[in-house]
C-alpha cells in the first residue's frame, strides 16, 4: 500500500501546492529591482520584420553594454502579433499584467494598435508606436499613447495635396483589405473632397492576395481618371500596377501608392511598371542627409538591408526616443513602484521635443492627451520611383511639414465618441 | 391488413429492381421472403421502410395509412422496424446506446425537457435504460452494455441489430438476412430468439433469408421473388414444390455456394 | 459593349489559371475520393521550388518547370506515404476517415505554409523570367504566361485523360478510384497507384505554380485564395472530371469577373463562393458531372 | 506505466466522487464546479491569467458548439468561425449603432446567429463530407470578406468602442469582473451540452453521424437532427461571439475570423476528442494554454498546430477524451465482470 501511495504525487493537493510555489517564484522573479522592462509586439513574419525587430532588441541591449540608463539595465522582450488584433491584445495584456513592463512598444499594424490603446490605457502603461498610422489611434485621447510615425491625417494629405495641385482631382482608388492601406486611401480622398470638392471617382476594396485586379481596373479605365491610387502591400501593389498597364490604362494616368509602396519588393516585382509612381513615407534611403546615409550604412552592414524602408527607420527613431525618455525619467524600479515608474516614463516621453528623425522630420510630444500632442512626426516625404527592377531608383519629390492640428477640423464629434468608448 | 403494396416498382436506370409487386401481410403473420440474388428482396425492404422512393404509380399502405411518400423515420413511427443485411449498427456508440437509439420514438420527453433536465426526463431516462438493459439481457448482451458496438464479434453485432429493431417496439419487424454469416449453432440460437420474440410480443415478421431452413422452419407463408416480380406465394411446402420457384433457383447457372445453401435448406 | 468584351477576355484568362490548378485537385478527387485542402500549399511549394531551381542551377524556364514537377511530385509521394497512407487506407469520401482527411488537410496546409516560411521567408519573390511582348486581344494586353497556361492546361488534360482512359496503368488507376478493395483483389498494386495519383497531382500543382508565378509572384500565402477558386472551379465543372475542371475554371473566372464588373467589385471573391454553393445545391454533379456512386 | 496507473486512479476517484455527488442531487456536481471556478480570479497569479481564463471560456463555448455539430452529428463544417463573427458583429452593431444594452444585444445576436446557422444547416440535407466542408468554408469566408469590405461594419479598420456590459451601475469593465459574466455562461453552456448529448437528442445526433440510413430506419428524423445540431452549435457561437465582442477592449476585426482561427478551433475539437462529451472543453483549455506558453516561438506556431492536428488524426483519432474513455470503459467492463460494479443501466442520466 505504501509503495503505491508514493506514486500518487498528482493528487489535487500537491498540484495546488506546486502552483503556489510556482507563483511565489514568479513574483520573486518579477520583483528584481533596477531593471527597466520593455515589451514589444510587432508583426515579425514579414520581409524585414525579423530584421528591424532584431534591430530594436540590439539597440536597446546595446545600452546595457554601455552601462545602462542611469545605472539601470534594460530588459526587452519581443512577441509577434501577426497583425491580428486578438493576438496583439493578448500580448499587450501579458506585458501589462504578467511581465509588468514599464514601456510597451507596438504595434506594426493600425488594426492591432487601435484595441491595444484601450488595454494600455486601462493598465496605465506608456505605449510607443513604431508604425501604425491610423489617425484614430491618437484621436482616442489616451494620455499613455505616443506615436513616432506620421499619422495618416498628414501623410495622405501631403500626397493628396501634391496630386491635386500637380496632376488633378479625378482620382480612382483601390486598396487592399488591411487597415493601413484602407486608411491611406480613405484619408487621401477625404482630403480631396474637403479641399477640392471632388469625390472619389471609384473607391473599392480587394482581398489581400487577390490575383486578378483587372475587373476593378477595367471599370476604372472606363471612368478616365487623372490619377489612380493603389494602396496595398508590396506584392498586391505591384500586381495592380502591372495589370493597370495590361488593361490599357494609359501611362498619362498618374499611379500613386500608399505608404507600403516603399517596401523593397514592390519595385522589384513591378519592374518597369513602377516608373513614375509616387508615394508618401517617413523616410527614403536615397535621402542625402548624412544621418540617413549613416543609417543606411548601418543597416547594410549589420542586417544586410541596403535599402531600409521607413518601417526600419521609424523603428530606429523609436529606439532613440525611448532612450532619451528613459534617461530623463526618474525611476525607482522597486517592488511597488511599478505604477509610479510607468507614469514617470509617460511624463518623460511627453517632454520629448525636437527629436530629428532619419527622414528629416521632427518629433514633438507634449503632455496633453490630444492628437496634436501625440502624433510626433508631422513631416511626410513624397518619393517617386524613377526606375524599377532589382536595381531600382527613387528620388525625393519633397517634404512638407504640417501644423500639429492639421486635419482635425470637424473631428470633435468622432474624438468625443472615441474618448467615451475608451473610458467604457 | 398490416402491410399492403400495390404495383410497387423501383427502377435504377434501366434496371427494374422491383417490378409491380402486390403484397399483403396480415397482422401476426410470419412471412418469409426468398428469391435468388438480385431478385429485389432488399430493394423491397428499402421501399417499404422508406429508404428508397418508389416509382410513380406505386402504393404502400401500412396499417391502413398511405405511406408511399413517407420518409423513413415516419414509417418507423408507424411501428415498422427493420434490420440490415450489412448490419449497420452504430459502431462508435456503446451497445446500450445502440438500443437507446432504437427506442428513440418511445422516449417521452422533448428537447426542452432534455435541456432543463426535468424530473420527468430523468425518470424517463431511468425507465428507458432499465428497460433496454432487460432487452439486452434477453438477447444475451447485457455484460457488453458499456462496450462500443465495434468491439463486438460479428454474431454479437447481428444480435445487437436485432435488439435495436426490437427496441423500437415494432408492430412489423423486417429482418434482412438475419442469419447470414452465423455458424449453425448460432442460427439455432437466432431461430429461438425470433420465435421467442414473436410469441412474447405478438409481432408481425417478414424475413428475407438465403438459408432456406430459417424461412421454412419459422414462416407460415413464403413469398418468392425473381427479377423483381412475385413468382409464387404459399406455405413453405407449397412453395418448395412450385415449378416457377425451382426454375428460378435451379434453372439458371448458380454459384457454388448458393447451390450449397439451397441444398442445405 | 467594348467593356463587356474586355471583361470576357479578362474572365477567360483568369479562368484558365483557376482551371490549371483545379486539374490537380480534380485528379486527386477522382482517383482517391479525397478533397485535398493542402493542395494550395503544394502549389506554393512547387512555385518556390521552380524559383530555387532557376536560381541554383540557372537552367532555363522550361527546365525549371520540369524540375519543379519532378521534385514536387516526389514531395507529394512522400507526403502521401508518410501522412496520408493511414487515412487513405481507411477510405475517403463520406467515411469517418474522410472527415479525418479533411481535418488532416487543413493541418497539413498550415504546417506546410510554416515550413515554407522557415525556408524561404515571408517576402514575395518575382519570377526571374521574361516572355517578351504580350499578346494584344482588343484593348487588353495579356502576358504570354496566359498562353502557356492555356496550352499546358489543355495538354495536361488531354494527356491525363488519354492516360486514364486508354492505358492499362490508367485503367488500374481508375479501378482504384472506383473501389480500392476490389482492385486489391484483382491484383492491382493499390498503394502504388495511390502514390502515383498523388505524385502526379502534386506535379501538376507545380506546373501551375511555375506557370502562374510570373503573374502572381511567389510568396508563402499565395496558395489559399487560389485553392478556394480552384475548388470552386472543380466543383462547378463536376468534381473528378478533368475537362470539367478546365471548363469550371473558365466559368468561375467569367462569373466573378462579370459580377465584379457590374455589381459591387469589393465583394469579388464572394461571387465565386456563391457560384460554388449554388452549383452544389442545385446540381451537385457539376456541369460535366460524373455519376455519383449510389450508396444504400 | 506508473503514471498511467496514477492517472487511472485519479479518474477512478473522480468518478466515485461524482457518483456520490450525483446521488445528493443531479445538479450538485455543477454547483461544486461553479464554487470551484468562482474564486479563480483571486487564485490566479495576475490579470493576464484572468484574461486567458476569459478567453478560454469563450473558446470553450465555441468548441463545445462545434463538437456538437461536427463530433456528435458528424457534419463536416469548417465555417464555424463565420458564425462566431456573425454573433460578435451583430452584438457589436446592436450595442453601438442601436445603443442597446448588452442584455438586449446578446439575445438578438444569438437569434441572428441561429438564423445564419439554419442557412449553413440547409446544405447538410443534400451534401455530405467534403462537399459540405467546401460549402461551409465558402460561407464562412464570405462572411469575413463581407465584413472586411463593408464600411458600416468598420471594414478592415475594425469595429471599436463596444461598451462593457452593465447591470445598473455595475460595469463588467475589468477582466476580473468579466470573468463572472463569461464563466457562468461557459459553465451553463457545458452543462447544457451535457444535458443535450446525454439525452434522446444527443443519441439521435450520434446515430445520424454513424449511419444516417440506419438512424432513419430507427425513427430518427435525420434532417431534423442535422438542423437542430447546426442550430445548437450556432447558438453557442452566437453567445461566444457576443461575449467576445463586449470583452475589453471591445474591438472586432475581420482578421480575427480567418481560416487560421478555424484551424485553431479544429485543433481544439480534434485534440480534445471529436465526439467526446468533454472534447471541446479539454481542447480549448489545452490549446489556449499551450499557445500562450509557446508565444515566444512564433516562428513555429503554425507548424506546431498543423503537425499536432495531423498526428492527432493519424494516431489518436478520438483525441484526449477518447483515451480517458478507454480507461474508464475497460475498467468498468472488468469491474462488471468481476461483480464489483453495477451495470451502466442503473446509472443516473444527469
Amino acid at each position: 500500500m505504501n509503495a503505491v501511495r508514493k506514486k500518487e504525487w498528482l493528487c489535487p493537493r500537491n498540484v495546488v501546492a506546486g502552483l503556489a510555489a510556482g507563483a511565489m517564484l514568479a513574483v520573486a522573479g518579477a520583483a528584481s529591482a533596477g531593471v527597466i522592462k520593455i515589451g514589444a509586439s510587432l508583426r515579425m513574419k514579414t520581409e524585414t520584420g525579423e530584421k528591424y525587430g532584431q534591430m530594436v532588441v540590439d539597440e536597446l541591449s546595446a545600452i546595457n553594454a554601455a552601462g545602462g540608463v542611469n545605472g539601470h539595465t534594460i530588459e526587452i522582450k519581443l512577441l509577434n502579433d501577426e497583425c491580428k488584433s486578438d493576438i496583439g491584445v493578448a500580448n499587450a495584456t501579458k506585458y501589462a499584467y504578467q511581465d509588468n513592463v514599464h514601456l510597451f512598444v507596438g504595434s506594426t499594424c493600425s488594426s492591432v494598435s487601435l484595441p491595444i490603446v484601450d488595454v494600455i490605457h486601462k493598465a496605465g502603461v506608456p505605449m510607443l508606436i513604431p508604425h501604425s498610422t491610423n489617425y484614430k489611434i491618437t484621436l482616442k485621447g489616451s494620455p499613455w499613447v505616443f506615436r513616432v510615425p506620421i499619422s495618416s491625417r498628414f501623410s495622405a494629405a501631403a500626397a493628396a495635396k501634391y496630386t491635386a495641385e500637380n496632376i488633378g482631382t479625378k482620382i480612382a482608388y483601390i486598396w487592399a483589405s488591411d487597415a493601413a492601406s484602407q486608411a491611406d486611401a480613405q484619408k487621401f480622398y477625404e482630403y480631396i473632397r474637403n479641399f477640392h470638392g471632388e469625390g472619389p471617382l471609384y473607391a473599392e476594396q480587394f482581398q489581400e492576395g487577390e490575383l486578378d485586379l483587372r475587373p476593378h481596373l477595367l471599370k476604372i479605365k472606363a471612368l478616365q481618371p487623372e490619377a489612380l491610387m493603389i494602396s496595398a502591400q508590396s506584392q498586391d501593389f505591384a500586381r495592380g500596377l502591372v495589370q493597370s498597364y495590361e488593361v490599357g490604362i494609359p501611362p498619362s494616368v498618374k499611379r500613386i501608392g500608399g505608404s507600403a509602396a516603399s517596401n523593397r519588393p514592390a519595385p522589384i516585382l513591378a519592374g518597369d511598371a513602377i516608373k513614375g509612381v509616387f508615394f508618401h513615407a517617413a523616410f527614403s534611403y536615397v535621402d542625402p542627409d548624412p544621418n540617413a546615409q549613416a543609417f543606411v550604412k548601418m543597416t547594410t552592414e549589420r542586417y544586410g538591408v541596403p535599402t531600409p524602408d521607413h518601417d526600419f527607420s521609424q523603428a530606429w527613431d523609436l529606439v532613440q526616443i525611448a532612450k532619451r525618455a528613459l534617461e530623463r525619467a526618474n525611476l525607482t524600479l522597486s517592488d511597488d513602484s511599478l505604477a509610479a515608474d510607468r507614469a514617470a516614463i509617460r511624463d518623460a516621453l511627453a517632454t520629448i521635443q525636437g527629436y530629428k528623425t532619419l527622414g528629416g522630420g521632427v518629433v514633438d510630444f507634449c503632455a496633453d492627451a490630444t492628437p496634436e500632442c501625440r502624433d510626433g512626426n508631422k513631416t511626410p516625404v513624397l518619393i517617386e520611383y524613377t526606375k524599377g527592377g532589382e536595381d531600382y531608383e527613387l528620388r525625393v519629390i519633397g517634404k512638407t511639414t504640417f501644423g500639429a492640428d492639421f486635419g482635425l477640423d470637424g473631428m470633435q464629434e468622432e474624438a468625443a465618441a472615441l474618448r467615451k468608448s475608451l473610458d467604457n | 391488413m398490416l402491410l399492403r403494396t400495390e404495383n410497387l416498382s423501383k427502377h435504377f436506370g434501366g434496371l427494374r429492381a422491383v417490378d409491380g409487386i402486390d403484397f399483403e401481410l396480415e397482422e401476426g403473420e410470419v412471412r418469409g421472403l426468398i428469391g435468388p440474388n438480385g431478385s429485389g428482396k432488399s430493394t423491397f425492404f428499402n421501399l417499404v421502410s422508406g429508404i428508397y422512393r418508389p416509382d410513380e404509380g406505386s402504393r404502400i399502405r401500412i396499417g391502413g395509412q398511405d405511406t408511399t411518400h413517407f420518409e423513413p423515420h415516419r414509417i418507423a413511427a408507424l411501428g415498422v422496424a427493420r434490420t440490415f443485411q450489412l448490419l449497420r449498427v452504430f459502431s462508435e456508440m456503446t451497445v446500450l446506446e445502440n438500443l437507446l437509439v432504437g427506442h428513440h420514438l418511445h422516449v417521452a420527453y422533448g428537447p426542452v425537457a432534455a435541456v432543463l433536465g426535468t424530473r420527468r426526463m430523468r425518470n424517463e431516462e431511468r425507465r428507458v435504460r432499465e428497460e433496454m438493459m432487460e432487452l439486452l439481457a434477453f438477447i444475451g448482451l447485457a455484460d457488453f452494455a458499456a462496450m462500443l458496438a465495434s468491439e463486438l464479434s460479428v454474431g454479437q453485432r447481428r444480435l445487437l441489430a436485432l435488439g435495436r429493431a426490437m427496441a423500437m417496439r415494432p408492430r412489423l419487424l423486417m429482418l434482412d438476412e438475419p442469419a447470414a454469416g452465423l455458424s449453425p449453432v448460432n442460427v439455432d440460437n437466432l431461430l429461438r430468439i425470433i420465435v421467442g420474440l414473436k410469441e412474447r410480443y405478438g409481432l408481425t415478421v417478414i424475413i428475407v433469408e438465403h438459408i432456406l431452413r430459417v424461412v421454412m422452419d419459422t414462416c407460415e407463408k413464403v413469398t418468392v421473388l425473381d427479377h423483381g416480380q412475385k413468382i409464387a406465394e404459399g406455405t413453405p411446402d407449397e412453395v418448395k414444390t412450385d415449378h416457377a420457384v425451382i426454375e428460378a433457383y435451379l434453372g439458371r447457372e448458380m454459384e457454388d455456394d448458393e447451390v450449397r445453401r439451397v441444398l442445405q435448406g | 459593349m467594348d467593356l463587356l468584351l474586355d471583361f470576357i477576355i479578362v474572365g477567360l484568362s483568369i479562368g484558365i489559371v483557376y482551371g490549371l490548378v483545379a486539374l490537380g485537385i480534380s485528379l486527386i478527387f477522382s482517383g482517391l475520393d479525397i478533397v485535398h485542402f493542402a493542395h494550395g500549399e503544394v502549389y506554393m511549394i512547387g512555385a518556390f521550388l521552380g524559383i530555387a531551381i532557376v536560381s541554383i542551377s540557372g537552367v532555363p524556364y522550361f527546365g525549371a518547370l520540369v524540375g519543379a514537377m519532378i521534385v514536387t511530385g516526389a514531395v507529394g509521394v512522400v507526403i502521401e506515404r508518410v501522412f496520408y497512407r493511414r487515412l487513405t487506407r481507411g477510405g475517403g469520401g463520406y467515411t469517418v476517415a474522410g472527415m479525418g482527411m479533411i481535418i488532416c488537410g487543413f493541418g497539413m496546409s498550415v504546417a506546410l505554409q510554416n515550413v515554407a516560411y522557415l525556408i524561404w521567408g515571408a517576402a514575395p519573390h518575382p519570377y526571374p523570367v521574361s516572355f517578351g511582348m504580350p499578346i494584344f486581344l482588343g484593348n487588353i494586353a495579356l502576358p504570354k504566361s496566359y498562353l502557356y497556361i492555356l496550352v499546358s492546361a489543355l495538354v495536361l488534360m488531354a494527356v491525363l485523360h488519354t492516360f486514364l482512359t486508354r492505358t492499362k496503368l490508367g485503367l488500374a488507376v481508375r479501378a482504384v478510384a472506383y473501389n480500392k478493395d476490389t482492385s486489391y483483389l484483382m491484383g492491382v498494386n493499390v498503394p502504388a497507384m495511390i502514390s502515383l495519383i498523388f505524385g502526379v497531382a502534386c506535379a501538376m500543382a507545380a506546373v501551375a505554380g511555375v506557370l502562374i508565378g510570373p503573374i502572381n509572384y511567389v510568396q508563402i500565402e499565395m496558395g489559399y485564395l487560389m485553392l478556394l477558386k480552384a475548388f470552386a472551379a472543380a466543383v462547378v465543372g463536376g468534381f473528378g472530371s478533368l475537362p470539367g475542371a478546365l471548363l469550371g475554371g473558365v466559368v468561375v473566372g467569367l462569373f466573378e469577373t462579370l459580377c465584379a464588373g457590374y455589381l459591387i467589385a469589393s465583394y469579388k471573391d464572394i461571387y465565386a463562393f456563391l457560384l460554388l454553393i449554388t452549383v452544389l445545391m442545385v446540381r451537385p454533379t457539376g456541369l460535366l458531372g460524373i455519376i455519383v456512386k449510389v450508396k444504400a | 506505466m506508473a503514471e498511467q496507473a496514477a492517472s487511472l486512479r485519479f479518474i477512478d476517484a473522480t468518478e466515485r466522487g461524482l457518483t456520490r455527488l450525483r446521488a445528493v442531487h443531479p445538479l450538485a456536481p455543477w454547483l461544486v464546479a461553479f464554487l470551484l471556478l468562482a474564486p479563480l480570479p483571486w487564485v490566479l497569479l495576475n490579470t493576464y491569467h484572468v484574461f486567458l481564463a476569459n478567453f478560454i471560456c469563450v473558446m470553450i463555448l465555441l468548441s463545445v458548439g462545434l463538437n456538437i455539430v461536427k463530433g456528435f452529428c458528424g457534419q463536416v463544417t469548417v465555417g464555424h468561425v463565420g458564425l462566431y463573427a456573425i454573433g460578435a458583429y451583430t452584438a457589436a452593431v446592436m450595442s453601438v449603432n442601436f445603443g442597446m444594452t448588452f442584455w438586449m444585444s446578446l439575445p438578438i445576436a444569438v437569434m441572428v446567429t441561429l438564423l445564419a446557422g439554419a442557412v449553413v444547416g440547409i446544405p447538410s440535407f443534400r451534401l455530405e463530407g467534403a462537399y459540405l466542408a467546401l460549402v461551409t468554408l465558402g460561407l464562412g469566408e464570405s462572411v469575413r470578406i463581407f465584413i472586411s469590405a463593408t464600411e458600416y461594419l468598420g471594414a478592415t479598420n475594425g469595429f471599436s468602442g463596444i461598451p462593457a456590459p452593465r447591470i445598473g451601475d455595475f460595469r463588467f469593465d475589468t477582466y476580473q469582473k468579466y470573468y463572472y459574466l463569461v464563466m457562468p455562461v461557459m459553465l451553463l453552456g457545458v452543462f447544457f451540452s451535457f444535458r443535450i448529448l446525454r439525452s434522446r437528442l444527443g443519441r439521435g445526433f450520434m446515430a445520424v453521424r454513424e449511419d444516417p440510413v440506419a438512424a432513419a430506419a430507427a425513427g430518427v428524423n435525420v434532417r431534423g437532427h442535422k438542423m437542430i445540431a447546426f442550430l445548437i452549435s450556432a447558438g453557442y457561437a452566437g453567445f461566444a461571439g457576443a461575449l467576445y465582442a463586449h470583452m475589453i477592449p471591445g474591438y472586432l476585426n475581420p482578421r480575427n475570423f480567418t481560416v487560421i482561427e478555424m484551424v485553431t478551433l479544429l485543433l481544439m475539437v480534434v485534440l480534445g476528442g471529436l465526439g467526446h462529451i468533454w472534447g471541446g472543453v479539454i481542447g480549448a483549455i489545452i490549446v489556449t494554454i499551450v499557445y500562450d506558453i509557446t508565444k515566444d516561438y512564433y516562428h513555429y506556431s503554425l507548424l506546431l498546430f498543423g503537425s499536432v492536428i495531423v498526428l492527432t488524426v493519424l494516431f489518436m483519432p478520438k483525441g484526449i477524451g477518447g483515451i480517458i474513455d478507454r480507461f474508464i470503459a475497460t475498467r468498468r467492463f472488468i469491474a462488471i465482470r468481476e461483480g464489483r460494479a453495477t451495470r451502466p443501466g442503473s446509472d443516473d442520466a444527469a
